[in-house]
């Protein structure tokens, strides 16, 4: 239980610091660990499915696709 | 203790959302808008797969005969998570290739700065 | 002959009447003419054939119904007649102007949709075509471009907001008896509380009011009177603004019939209303002395002559209905023909208005000048012209009445009258004739003849009162008003009696003394307007000075006090809206923080009410 | 039997198909809306004699209603389908000539599937498919927003996104509650089980479906992308936006507090909102500049109007309320269409350029004029029967309140009038009297359509009745909860 | 003074959830219609993976719109990008090293096979089309990451998605004609936990894998097109 504790305790910081975080980068990043402690969350309440789903589109393609962007436009918040 | 016990998954998920909410209140930069609403978006899921929770259960999955029926978590939220993943996904890269071009048109990302379209 | 044919000729021709100037456009005129004199005719034809008949079920289960009787005759025939004479007048006065296929549409419409409000047998349709009249009115109106589509628009703002009062009004009382045809409602009516029934009618009244110009919504007719079309302008004065008088009757004395309406508000309100009437006598006519644009001093007499009319209607005794209603009829013979002679003139003129600049046309447009004058005494109310006898009837019912006060009123309004319409007549026709209009031509003759027609009618009228009168009587007996004693030459009636044959006789002695005067007296002998010196030395012809500046004196003193408060009060108010919606629009920042602030702020804001008062 | 899943499985396939007959011609692709919209149409109009009996529910899959999902085709669906088909049609041939640069083919592709997810919301009776349908609707109406690829349009876009996927959460979020209390996400069968939880709980997912459709359904606090989009989008889309979606999001607000909730103690609220609604944005189109905004803020005023008459929830209230949805389809979309062609003669949204418009394109400048009288409810065009109906409703509740709520109502339409006014003045009147311009008229498959809408909105105007008996039953289904559930659940 | 303000917003908002959340307790069985599928769903469908027979069946409507969804943004995301563009002479992409470049080449093919199992096995275990096809649009990913000139044929991708979006729309059709509802399970369900079982859940998600992979991969495709 503690353990699911620290994982969303983790994820809730992580949120928070992709909302601090000045580079976009590191924000996609600390956005992209949300995701995959979302997948392990889902995989903890018993769906497998919706985990790797989430995996393989939250954490992974969808940060591919941020860091695209960032790249062809701007890397710091102004 | 027992109430972070039993509500934590909840916590995580509107912990999530209001986060996500919060950064597209207040940021200014495009690309954490979207990041804002990306978050909000994994927190509404994370919120739909503890509903469907049942303590102690197991995957709706008939991998082996000897699984108990009854103790399966509910099937349906995880489709509509698996549906709502999906669309998350639509909106963002979307979002992203609006976010492209409107610095090609602006050379700015800050939404505080776009304001030509207005009264 | 139907009902629903008539107005299928009238709507249809319109139409009809457009595709055709697709063609060639003297086929229109042609059609135009015909279309309009044979609605004329149509509607001659059915004098005394009183019908009613359901023309139409296709509105939400309501069935629209039209109905004949002698008020709406009355008043059809007026649209009808003075419709043709305009659109005659047109023909020449249009000619070669831009967009005259939508000219000849949009006056066709605003005649067929008269028509069709005078025939409606139920509220529906009445506001129906009054809403067609009212948007076709508004398109003619802004037909001249520059000042007249700020006109265009007073006017169409204001015409919407009676429609919009109107609309409360017909709904309410549909939603109370689920009826609209006016003679299924009536009997609710008349049997319901005195506060509904003052409801109803102030709301009317506020429609009607805004049409028929009276006093504090009258602003919008002096702007659109003078930059309207002149035809248009006759329209417009002569029968258009006057359907606000139709309802006006419509409502107080069929819908809620003349005793209750006497009696409502502890019988204040009719008198209210004959205040009302009063001060719109008085003020627009001093107004209309300061003018210095044709139309505009008459579209002011326009405002005016409004005022007789409630006047009259709203002393609800038979004399000054009489008197009010038959002055409804004679105000769009002379009004019209005084427009026509406008129009004459800015048509030879190429389109000259100020007063101060014409003069001495007498010689160049003789027919016109007649038609100037016999529209002048009917709108004074000379004897001999119509005007006379009903302004004799609302004299005689206030007298008898035992308002003194309201009658000085309307005495003072007719003094105004006089010395403005000296002031048009004489700054127009006689005086020196300017260089530039040397070789003015008289009016064409489409132009002459409803000119003509129109003084004819006046005249015929104000000699032989009898016949418009037998009509008028019998529609305020059908209000449940006593009948009045009527012959041919006027009212024998012991309480109001008129004959006209006596008055004529009397200035046929007169006018043949005078006559004889004159011609015994000494003759002015004619001189060259340019032999004259001033001072021993010539003047040259640019620098004669005309007739500038007329009642200056009087001008000066009174003009402080004789500001339109009314409309400058609207123009603040329009500012002021204006202002607000600029103001309101800045809610769309642009900034889209701000507007996902608003979307939680709603979503916060409901939740809020909910914990604390618990809606749900 | 047709089955009305066909309304949504046909035009879908057809989308779907489009780059395939792009591989045989490319002429072909625009080709398809019109005849996707045109057999939706059809099959719309045929459904409506069987849907007056009684509503046809179909399931999707072969499972019984709670278990899968299944399409409601009543009254309310059929009229809103039919509309869309209709207005989607008439709107597609005018893009066959409209839409000349940039991606075309994609333009069609997203062009048809707005409207497929228009239909879909309007016909499901699952509320995560309405969500899923929406979601269709939206973001194809977000890259249709965005396809000129100009400034404007890129800005308005992106913030159309940020908030309508702010809404799509909101509304994620609500059905996800729903589904917690409730255990089902077919609609009638939470409708049938909403009273069995104590109302703060329920009223929770309730706020949050508001919210999140009427962004979408343009209600006053949640509208600020609607100006934007409408006045940036190509006119085409401007007129299906206008005409249809928000027409759409206003539906689902509809049938959630309607059918859902039965949450009849915020009619007054929304009859509020609605006033709200029509005041700020018929106020906010008063002193504007620019043709395709000022028309975008009466589409705020009118859906402030359609919500005003929902809200007062009597029988003659809805169907006054469904009345003004189609009058102001039919306005708004003709307008859109007409401003379309003049601003691309023109180059400019400026009204003051629009001037001499009578002259050099006498048809769309007619068709600019029926529309904007349709709107401000003068007879005999479609508007005024709609206005009567709101008008009323409002007085039939012989309530002091609603006497001057209407009033306030009418005043809005004062506003409407003068600024529509205005503009007929500057097509016709305004500017100096010059030669005849040449006559530059807008193309004929533009005219087609304008013409077609301009004999509609006189002939339902005129003839009312073609629309009432589907609109009575439409509205009798709105107010009849228990008659839905029984409907779909048997 | 907007951070005071959205705080205090999302506490009230916050608030409200709560006392909605109080009624729906964490944990507990709640709902019917998940019951429903977990008993009947491996007899009606024939799919062992309750989420599959519940996403490609019973709520087979849902992953249509969804599939829409995601073409749509594909074809926006196209259409957005494109239109408007100027045409950039095309430049030398510098080749990748070579222990990379045979990297990717030598794993492409196995991360295809390996999100193509994924989603052939979506009725028996985890797994199905989206996450299938999101591993082949992983693959895509790897080769424009690693190879750099590679690119999927713009006509391939526009035929599989399209192809695919009508595959799926036409399985619903003939459901509606053999069986008279739409996206009816109208093939034989075979024998649970065997690979050619569960009728048409297994072909429709092959076909959602192949369109969300070419979509996906589409959409990263049109994104990096001119960033390189």
């Amino acid at each position: 239980m503690i353990f699911v504790f620290l994982l969303v305790l983790l994820m809730l910081i992580a949120a928070i610091a992709a909302s601090i975080f000045k580079d976009l980068i590191s924000a996609v990043i600390a956005a992209a660990l949300v995701s995959l402690i979302a997948a392990i969350l889902f995989y903890l309440l018993q769906a497998p499915d919706v985990a790797m789903a989430e995996a393989a589109i939250g954490a992974a393609l969808v940060t591919v696709v941020f860091i695209i962007a960032i790249r062809r436009t701007k890397r710091f918040e102004e | 203790m027992s109430f972070l016990n039993h509500y934590i998954y909840y916590i995580g998920a509107f912990g999530l959302i209001f986060i996500g909410l919060y950064i597209v209140l207040v940021k200014h930069n495009l690309i954490k808008v979207i990041i804002g609403l990306s978050i909000m978006e994994t927190g509404v899921n994370l919120f739909l797969i503890s509903i469907g929770y049942i303590k102690g259960g197991t995957a709706p999955i008939f991998s082996t005969p000897e699984i108990e029926a009854a103790r399966m978590v509910d099937p349906v939220p995880q489709a509509l998570v698996l549906t709502a993943i999906v669309i998350g996904v639509a909106v963002l890269a979307l979002a992203l290739s609006l976010a492209i071009r409107l610095y090609q048109h602006y050379g700015t990302l800050n939404l505080r700065k776009i304001k030509e379209q207005r009264w | 002959m139907s009902l629903e044919l008539l107005l299928i000729i009238a709507f249809g021709g319109a139409f009809l009447t457009y595709l055709l100037g697709k063609l060639s456009s003297g086929v229109r005129n042609f059609f135009a003419v015909f279309i309009s004199c044979a609605l004329a005719a149509i509607v001659a034809y059915l004098y005394g054939k009183p019908s009613e008949e359901t023309f139409y079920l296709g509105f939400l289960g309501l069935p629209l119904l039209l109905r004949l009787n002698m008020l709406s005759w009355f008043f059809a025939i007026a649209i009808a007649v003075v419709g043709a004479l305009s659109i005659i007048f047109s023909l020449s006065y249009m000619k070669g102007r831009e967009k005259t296929d939508f000219y000849y549409l949009m006056m066709l419409l605003v005649n067929a949709g008269m028509l069709g409000i005078v025939l409606s047998g139920d509220l529906v349709s009445f506001y129906i075509f009054w809403e067609i009249m009212s948007w076709s009115a508004f398109l003619l109106i802004s037909y001249n471009r520059g000042p007249a589509l700020a006109a265009g628009m007073k006017y169409i703002i204001m015409s919407i907001v009676g429609s919009v009062a109107m609309l409360i009004g017909m709904l309410s009382l549909y939603a109370n008896y689920g009826t609209l045809s006016i003679s299924e409602v009536a009997p609710f009516v008349a049997s319901a509380s005195s506060g509904y029934i003052l409801f109803i009618l102030i709301v009317f009244s506020i429609a009607f009011g805004i049409k028929n110009a009276v006093l504090p919504f009258h602003t919008w007719l002096p702007d659109a009177h003078s930059e309207a079309p002149s035809p248009f302008s006759a329209v417009l004065s002569g029968i258009l603004v006057r359907m606000g008088m139709y309802g006006f009757l419509l409502f107080f004395f069929v819908i809620v019939g003349s005793k209750l309406f006497l009696g409502l508000g502890r019988d204040n309100f009719h008198y209210i209303l004959a205040w009302i009437g009063a001060i719109n006598i008085v003020i627009p006519t001093f107004i209309a002395m300061l003018q210095n644009d044709s139309k505009r001093l008459l579209a002011w007499h326009g405002v005016g002559q409004g005022g007789y009319m409630v006047l009259g209607v709203a002393l609800g005794t038979s004399l000054g209905v009489t008197g009010g209603t038959f002055h409804i009829v004679n105000h769009p013979s002379y009004i019209a023909l005084l427009f026509l002679v406008v129009g004459a003139v800015e048509y030879r003129t190429k389109g000259i208005r100020d007063l101060n600049s014409l003069g001495g046309l007498i010689k160049r447009m003789p027919i016109t000048f007649i038609g100037a004058l016999v529209g002048a005494c009917g709108l004074i109310g000379l004897p001999l012209t119509n005007g006379f006898v009903s302004k004799w009837l609302i004299y005689k019912s206030l007298i008898l009445q035992g308002h003194p006060f309201l009658a000085f009123a309307a005495l003072i309004g007719t003094w105004g009258t006089i010395l403005s319409l000296y002031k048009f007549l004489h700054n127009m026709f006689l005086g020196q004739l300017p260089e530039k209009y040397r070789n003015v031509e008289k009016a064409p003759f489409n132009m002459q003849f409803p000119i003509i027609i129109l003084s004819l009618i006046i005249i015929l009228f104000g000699i032989l009162p009898g016949i418009p009168l037998k009509v008028i009587n019998s529609i305020t007996t059908s209000f449940g008003l006593e009948s009045l004693n009527i012959n041919i030459w006027g009212i024998a009636s012991e309480t109001g009696a008129l004959n006209t044959i006596n008055i004529f006789a009397a200035i046929l002695a007169v006018g043949l003394i005078v006559w004889l005067i004159f011609r015994a007296g000494p003759k002015a002998a004619p001189i060259a307007q340019d032999d004259n010196y001033a001072a021993g030395a010539y003047v040259p012809k640019e620098k004669y000075h005309y007739t500038v500046d007329f009642y200056n004196p009087l001008y000066r003193m009174i003009s402080p006090y004789l500001r339109d408060f009314i409309d400058e009060f609207y123009m603040k108010l329009a500012r002021g809206t204006q202002k607000l919606c600029g103001g309101i629009r800045h809610v769309y920042t642009g900034d889209v923080g701000h507007y996902v602030m608003y979307i939680v702020l709603f979503l916060a804001s409901l939740i809020f009410v909910q914990i604390k008062w618990g809606i749900w | 039997m047709v089955n009305p899943v066909l309304l949504i499985a046909v035009p879908l396939g057809l989308a779907f198909a489009i780059p395939l007959f792009g591989f045989i011609s490319q002429k072909l692709e625009k080709y398809i809306p019109p005849v996707a919209m045109l057999f939706n149409l059809i099959v719309s109009l045929s459904l409506i004699p069987k849907v007056l009996e009684q509503p046809i529910v179909v399931s999707i899959g072969g499972f019984p209603p709670p278990f899968c999902i299944n399409l409601v085709a009543g009254p309310v669906g059929v009229l809103f389908s039919a509309i869309i088909a209709l207005v989607g049609f008439l709107v597609s041939i005018y893009a066959l000539d409209y839409i000349k640069e940039g991606a075309t083919e994609k333009y069609h592709m997203l062009y048809l599937l707005l409207l497929t997810g228009a239909t879909g919301v309007v016909l499901t009776g699952d509320i995560f498919n309405l969500f899923v349908f929406f979601e269709i609707l939206c973001i194809s109406s977000y890259a249709l927003v965005a396809y000129l690829g100009n400034r404007a349009g890129i800005e308005s876009a992106v913030k159309y996104l940020i908030q309508g996927a702010i809404g799509s959460s909101l509304v994620l979020i609500g059905v996800a509650l729903l589904y917690g209390l409730f255990g089902t996400l077919n609609m009638a069968d939470i409708a049938r089980n909403i009273d069995s939880v104590s109302p703060i709980s329920v009223f929770v997912p309730l706020v949050l479906l508001i919210t999140g459709l009427g962004i979408e359904g343009a209600i006053f606090p949640l509208n600020a992308w609607l100006p934007d989009a409408h006045s940036s989008a190509p006119s085409s889309i401007s007129a299906i936006l206008s005409g249809i979606a928000i027409e759409v999001g206003i539906y689902a607000v509809a049938r959630v507090i309607f059918t859902v909730f039965g949450a009849s103690s915020i009619f007054l609220f929304l009859v509020l909102l609605g006033l709200l609604t029509l005041l700020v944005g018929e106020m906010s189109a008063f002193s504007q500049k620019n043709i395709k905004r000022l028309l975008a803020y009466s589409s705020i005023g009118q859906i402030g109007l359609i919500v005003f008459a929902l809200g007062i929830a009597t029988s003659y209230g809805v169907v006054g309320g469904l009345f003004q949805i189609i009058s102001h389809s039919l306005s708004k979309a003709l307008l859109f269409l007409a401003v379309g062609y003049m601003i691309y003669r023109t180059g400019s949204m400026d009204i003051s350029t629009l001037d001499g418009m009578g002259k050099r394109m006498p048809f769309t400048s007619l068709a600019f004029t029926i529309g904007a009288f349709s709107l401000v409810g003068l007879p005999p065009f479609v508007g005024f029967p709609s206005k009567f109906l709101i008008v009323r409703a409002a007085l039939a509740k012989e309530e002091v309140l609603f006497t001057v709520l209407i009033a306030l109502v009418l005043l809005g339409t004062v506003i409407e009038g003068a600024y529509f006014f205005r503009v007929i003045q500057t097509l016709y009147f305004k500017g100096k009297r010059v030669s005849p311009n040449k006559r530059e008229e807008a193309p004929i498959a533009a005219l087609i359509p304008i013409g077609i809408l301009m004999i509609l909105i006189i002939v339902i105007g005129v003839y009312p009745r073609l629309v009432t008996d589907i609109l009575n039953s439409a509205a009798s289904e709105l107010l009849n909860r228990i008659g839905y559930i029984k409907g779909v659940l048997g | 003074m907007r951070r005071i303000i959205s705080i205090l917003l999302l506490g009230i908002i916050a608030l409200g959830i709560t006392l909605s959340l109080a009624k729906i307790p964490f944990g507990t069985p709640k709902t019917k219609v998940g019951r429903y599928y977990i008993d009947k769903g491996v007899e009606e469908t024939g799919a062992t993976n309750i989420v599959t027979s519940v996403v490609v069946n019973y709520r087979a409507f849902d992953t249509l719109g969804e599939v829409t969804v995601l073409f749509i943004a594909a074809i926006g995301l196209g259409a957005v990008l494109t239109t408007g563009r100027r045409k950039k002479p095309e430049r030398k992409i510098e080749p990748a090293s070579l222990v990379l470049y045979t990297g990717c080449r030598f794993l492409f093919p196995l991360i295809l096979l390996f999100g193509a199992y994924i989603f052939v096995h979506g009725h028996l275990t985890p797994g199905g089309g989206f996450q299938g096809g999101a591993i082949v649009a992983s693959a895509f990913v790897l080769t424009y990451l690693g190879c750099r000139e590679r690119r999927i044929s713009e006509r391939g991708s526009k035929l599989a998605e399209s192809l695919g979006g009508l595959i799926f729309v036409i399985v619903g059709l003939v459901g509606l004609a053999v069986g008279g509802y739409f996206l009816m399970n109208f093939l034989p369900k075979g024998i649970p936990n065997f690979l050619f079982s569960a009728g048409i859940i297994p072909i429709l998600y092959i076909v959602i894998g192949v369109k969300v992979g070419s979509e996906l991969a589409g959409i990263i495709d049109n994104l990096i097109e001119e960033s390189e």
